[in-house]
């Protein structure tokens, strides 16, 4: 890899723990470069498993499948440990990765992050 | 590859094989991809699958040594007698060659992490095709109209 | 340039000389911009300073015609025993060669649209060095350091 | 020029007549290409004169040579009329091309609306 390259447009913009519930914001472009970060949030999450994580992904401009591929991974450690992850503002730039994927009758889906705590 | 209009409406980058570069050319890729007054719609999907054929040459082509180089060629086809408009994307590298039927995504019902690039780039573009180059590397062709 | 490492750290660009495409490499020098571990704000200053260089060859180099293609080469200068860290830019193109003491703006106090590209590329720039070709044209090497 | 370019981008976002005052609100990237449409939109605005024309910098990210061209070339119109051009919100994106070519001096700079208004 080449070195000295700075994470400065960091894609995990925000986290809430509150009660069993972490609400993880993501932003910008989710790429083989960026997906890492994300990974790593998501490993940490799974290290000490809420009830639910919930992925607002609203100000989400690009994914592609390496971020999909984190996604399924941490999907599959939450069935594992019988905790729920849900998928938050899906707007139109990456809705297309999702229908050719197949991914959105995988992943438990939401308009709001209201509406995807109380399902 | 135009003969006739050697850089008319054609964009040529040449990256390190690292995802960290990736970002540039997808702003590329969206700029031509308004020069050929595509909708955005079809510009988004356009631009994941030029992600995703980069993405598996650095992963496969290159096995991640990311001081390889990568070639990409963007251009305008405008209409012709045979041919809508469209863009037309090449990407060249000097990795490991592979005979083209063995790149195959996973059985989109067997869910796990990886194995959707292909499905992405096939599914999207209007012609795809490898070819392994005789001085080395793989070239892949790819076609989208507007 | 880049010799030992012909491709480390290195991105090229082929672009038509039409400031449709400016944007794709300001997002390019931003992209290596960040690499070399510059500020925001210089690094804003820096891709402003290229961009003034490919306007002029636009409007200079080749008089707007719009077909012509301009060459851009951007490479990480890694510290050495001689040099600091910094980003290189090279700027090659195929039109009107002119005399580089001629390249000069306008008086900033005389206030009149135009004339402020140079100023801005040499209070941005480290160094600035336009050089005629002897195969034609001109080319414009610059560096800004970190 | 290249033909069959759209313009799909719009730096012109908005433009608000009230009383004698035009609020141009302008956003994006503004370079040699981009610029030709707020040279437009200037020209029109100049060819009714308000007293006073406001323009809007706040969600410019870039601008250089090029649109200052045009900005010194509405200001000379403006002068020209007895009319006012005022800039509000100069961010720090755009602040060093204005610094560099010493305009910070020349153009009448306010940090909202209302203050530009009532100056
Ligand atoms: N550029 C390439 N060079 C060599 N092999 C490739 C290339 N692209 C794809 N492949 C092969 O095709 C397979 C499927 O690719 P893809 O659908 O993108 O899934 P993934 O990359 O996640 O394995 C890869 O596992 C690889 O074996
Ligand atoms: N790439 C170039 N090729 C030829 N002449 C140039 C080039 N760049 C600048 N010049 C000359 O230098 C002058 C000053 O350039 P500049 O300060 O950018 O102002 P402007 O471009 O608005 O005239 C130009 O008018 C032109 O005569």
């Amino acid at each position: 890899m080449t070195d000295q390259k700075n994470n400065s447009n960091n894609i995990v913009k925000n986290i809430i723990r509150r009660d069993d519930v972490v609400i993880l914001q993501i932003v910008g472009e989710i790429d083989m470069h960026s997906s890492t970060e994300l990974r790593g949030e998501l490993l940490e999450i799974s290290q000490n498993p809420p009830a639910q994580t919930i992925i607002n992904m609203s100000e989400v401009d690009f994914m592609d499948s390496s971020g999909v591929a984190v996604l399924i991974e941490a999907l599959q450690l939450h069935r594992r440990n019988s905790s729920q992850l849900k998928l938050v503002g899906i707007n139109q730039r990456v809705r297309s990765i999702f229908e050719i994927s197949r991914l959105d009758t995988i992943f438990e889906i939401y308009d709001s992050e209201d509406e995807a705590i109380s399902a | 590859m135009d003969q006739q209009h050697p850089s008319k409406n054609l964009i040529e980058l040449k990256i390190n094989a690292d995802p960290f570069y990736l970002c540039i050319v997808r702003k590329a890729v969206q700029r031509m991809a308004e020069l050929v007054g595509m909708n955005e719609q079809d510009s988004d999907s356009l631009i994941l699958a030029v992600d995703e054929a980069l993405t598996n040459v650095i992963q496969h082509g290159y096995g991640g040594a990311c001081d390889q180089q990568i070639i990409i060629k963007l251009r305008q086809i405008t209409p012709g007698q045979k041919e809508p408009t469209g863009l037309e994307v090449i990407i060249r590298d000097f990795g490991q060659q592979v005979d083209p039927k063995t790149i195959n995504g996973r059985d989109l019902d067997n869910i796990r992490p990886g194995g959707l690039g292909t499905h992405i780039i096939r599914s999207v573009m209007d012609k795809v095709e490898y070819t392994p180059q005789p001085q080395g590397g793989m070239q892949l062709h790819m076609i989208k109209y507007v």
